[in-house]
């Protein structure tokens, strides 16, 4: 257990929180942030094509319902939840919704590192599940902002099936289901290809990139005041929640306790690549250092250092 | 004589895109593009994951230049981190710009 | 009418964070940041090694421009490579920048 | 009372050494660039393949600005995509500039 | 054969491709794409010279003289036939004249990478070809432009020599050579020090150039026009006939199917690294949307999808 | 001997110098200059710290004794030469002490290139030498201007709690300290799934680091002149003094030959990335064309190339 949490990519987050609280000046310039990005997203999509091959139609089917089912309800009692409880207004609401319905490339990334470390099998196909999930709950969101309040000063709305079309085309999502495809056709010679470049330093990558995030995160901490006790209470136990639901449905959908684990993981995870931008442009009275600062500040910090462990005994006692 | 404005717009930049086409569509004959940071009522904008600012240089007639920000006010303004000035400058080739 | 002037520092990156932190103090509402490379008195300022240039754009009242100003050149001017200028520029909104 | 003019460029990134070297020759003193994208009479220019521009801005006085955009108009104007524009600006230590 | 039209660099250039076409967001950062192509002429280089250093001169020496005579040649005629055929103006067609006859080195790594893929050996010497071929056509286009015409408004023009500087010292030829030079004078001990970063992964690097790439291609798509049919019949059908002449002179000078086939490969690319740079500032009259849209949205379109198996098969012919 | 000198590393240092001489449009984009560093320095901090895991306290405390009493007298005596012999200012002589106290990450990391080639072992936590021995020269360096003279013209100071709090949390020691803590942290497991990336390509990462060192220091190579005579020979003189001093010590704290040659280089390496971004702020009437021409374009270039073959030499005389 303790070795992870004491793994290279959990104490790199740190660091990075540590950093900007003693104001280090430093700082991953922009490019090399996005190229992460693009590496994270390819690296992930084209693995997970790749285990995709190797799989039956019929150990995939019953996940991937679960997955939909799971990132498309996911949206609804939360955006019920911060009007009730919350008392968030429609756009704000919505837009918590819809990042928390929506999955996080990185709590993803750590959790299979998480799983190797402890030499915990687990199905290759999960980063498909991954894909499915990130579209369907910031579109769901959008949907409940726009049935639940006219456009604010009566004025013509982008339509939804542009915003869909833009969500699919979206960086994130056209390079994981892009490699997905590719990895699936691609086969062995084409997997040996590349495995050297997007598989073999990953964990490596993913240090890096999770210094990064911890620099952001260690930031935003100074936000929480802004999000207020209700948002820290939310983006805690909300992923806890989320996450037993996913294992249970996952072990129901047949998936092995490392599959199921993921698939909790994914379903606690809250988006902040894909949902943030779409939110800006389709719901720009939502306040992003609502649903920043909670995915940011809160949700990711958690599930990261503390969340994947918890969630990995939590599936023990379920599976038993 | 040349009656020119060079208009400077900085906004999120999630915006650009939309705004550059909007602008050429309201009379600018093009525009230039730079990715900056910064700092402003909506707080701090200095890295990727917060988003940063694009700031749009267009040289415009005094028309196109109020028919420009009339527009963004009315769309973006009250709803998004932006701000927009503009001064007369003076070029060469004024047909460029017209 | 509005009294707006856009006050522009071209200095040393390393002076960017303690600038930006004055400015603020000396009554800017806000500022816009980008990097830069430039040749000047003290030489070429183009690579990471020995340092490039930080562009400080911030839009301000003539007060707090001249107050900015006395500051700088009490500060920094004789000792880092430095420059700043400024000339009016009409804005949109102007509370957003008084 | 100073006569100086920021004198902006903005032209096609092979061409900035050259500019850049010419504007100090005919009496600029220095000078400040950065990479910029942009969309003009040439069409779109916002990639490393295709070629992206160069943003260039000196300050200099009234002779040297004219002197400088004579040269350019005469030897790039035509057949690169190119733009300069300028305004008078006030700065702190004219002789900086001359 | 279809492992190698399946291969993720292949797709991911099909993926760049489609990511334009859908309006994708998708961007590599300017320093991300500079950064790739330094890793990929310093990669080639330096493998290319650690090679050479494996082979005698009686290998090398042919192979070399058909290389030159190739790139020296093929301007010659592309001129030609575009001044009569293509009714260009002098500019443009000696432009055209200095992309075809010049090299393209990512369509070059394509080719190894190819043919790995189908497990034919090749001489490993084949880089110090491409190095060779880079620099001499760009010259000879640009001389046939001031033959051919007086400078444009009787301007002082920059002296050939000055450019033949600037070519020599411009990024991918010094890297090129530079490492060819380093590579061949490294030995085993310096080449295991660095073949975990510039061999190993080399081919991963490729997918990610090729998905650029592809972005980049799949927008001056919409250019085609401009170009119009006979540049598109060009584009195709002289990139064959150069491959075609440099396999046939590949065989009599000694190369195995392999190298000749990745020499006529040499011949039939066309550059968009040194030759527009150069071009712009030696033949500014010639307008880049003829050279860049055939060099960048047909030529090596077309050699990375249909011309490497195409040019595989005539070499099969040709060595039988 | 050779293999040393024609090591990739040192060549393309070379290549570097040469492109810039030649005016060479190569130029390395800013952030990637910017990754490079981070890379370096997390990768040896990282290694040095998984290496000190593995190490018993007894080997490393006296080491580290002489680590830091070299970095705090180099410093005096640096600055009482400057001032007498160098006929240089307060804060100049202040600011050169502060470069030549404090120590070169990327020489450390190619004198550890150089014995790993001529297979000579070393102490595997000589990187904790490195972080110990950076920033107490910086701190000297700066007391010593104000000691020495008063502000000028009377105006408040930068604190010096406050400038060494600055340098701590400076990003190169706080990656290179940071990663020390966490490599030393993770254990075998952890150090398995980040080697990949931060160890087995680190030769050719320092490769690509010293092309666009070499491209730098030949460009600055040119201000030689503004140094003078005086500069160019205590650049060269001082870092062989300093290695000589490091080596006898090294090895009187019982360090084997190889970790005693890499003290050596250590206290002859002046820093450039830590020491003038600090002197700038605190120490703004110093000239950095002093202290960078000086570190950058003599002594930099003259460790990597001849003081690293001459320093092992000295070190087989000492040994003996
Ligand atoms: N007073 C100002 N001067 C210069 N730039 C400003 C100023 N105020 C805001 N900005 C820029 O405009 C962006 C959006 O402004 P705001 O909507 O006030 O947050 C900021 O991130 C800054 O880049
Ligand atoms: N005349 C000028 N025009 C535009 N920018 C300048 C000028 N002079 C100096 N600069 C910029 O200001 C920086 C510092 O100037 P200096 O203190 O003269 O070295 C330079 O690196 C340039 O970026
Ligand atoms: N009206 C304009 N306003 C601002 N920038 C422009 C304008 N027109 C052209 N530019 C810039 O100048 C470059 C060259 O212009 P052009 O020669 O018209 O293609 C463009 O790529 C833009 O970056
Ligand atoms: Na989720
Ligand atoms: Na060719
Ligand atoms: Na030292």
């Amino acid at each position: 257990m303790l070795t992870s949490i004491l793994s290279p990519m959990v104490l790199a987050f740190l660091l990075g929180i540590i950093a900007s609280r003693v104001k280090s000046d430093l700082k991953f310039p922009d490019s090399l942030y996005q190229s992460l990005t693009i590496y994270l997203l390819i690296a992930i999509g084209m693995k997970g094509g790749y285990k995709l091959s190797l799989a039956t139609f019929s150990e995939v089917w019953q996940p991937s319902l679960v997955a939909i089912g799971l990132c498309c309800t996911i949206p609804l009692w939360t955006y019920w939840l911060m009007r009730r409880a919350g008392k968030f207004d429609v756009p704000n609401a919505a837009a918590l919704a819809a990042h928390y319905g929506s999955v996080s490339a990185v709590t993803f990334s750590a959790a299979l590192a998480f799983h190797d470390t402890l030499k915990i099998p687990y199905e290759g196909f999960m980063p498909s599940m991954l894909a499915m999930m990130e579209i369907p709950a910031i579109l769901i969101g959008i949907l409940l902002a726009r049935i639940n309040a006219p456009s604010p000063n009566g004025e013509t709305q982008v339509p939804l099936k542009e915003i869909a079309r833009e969500l699919l085309a979206g960086k994130s999502s056209l390079l994981l289901i892009g490699f997905l495809i590719i990895g699936f056709l691609v086969g062995n010679t084409g997997w040996d290809q590349v495995a050297p470049l997007f598989d073999v330093p990953f964990k490596g990558v993913l240090t890096l990139f999770l210094l990064e995030a911890g620099l952001v995160a260690g930031r935003k901490l100074s936000d929480l005041r802004k999000g207020g006790a209700f948002l820290i209470g939310f983006g805690i136990l909300f992923p806890i929640l989320h996450a037993i639901i996913g294992i249970y449905l996952g072990r129901l959908a047949g998936l092995s306790i490392g599959g199921a684990t993921i698939l909790g993981i994914l379903a606690s995870s809250a988006s902040y690549i894909a949902a943030p931008a779409a939110c800006r442009v389709a719901l720009p009275e939502a306040n992003p250092s609502y649903y920043l600062t909670s995915a940011l500040a809160i949700t990711f910090p958690f599930n990261i250092m503390l969340g994947l462990p918890l969630y990995h005994e939590i599936a023990k006692l379920i599976f038993n | 004589m040349n009656n020119l404005n060079l208009l400077t717009i900085i906004a999120e930049e999630v915006l650009a895109a939309s705004i550059e086409k909007e602008i050429l569509e309201m009379g600018a004959k093009g525009y230039t593009s730079s990715a900056v940071s910064g700092k402003g009522l909506h707080g701090l904008r200095d890295n990727q994951w917060e988003g940063e600012n694009i700031k749009i240089e267009t040289i415009v007639s005094d028309d196109s230049c109020k028919k420009i920000l009339g527009h963004l006010q009315h769309k973006y303004f009250d709803r998004y981190a932006m701000i927009a000035f503009y001064h007369p400058v003076n070029v060469v080739r004024t047909n460029h710009f017209l």
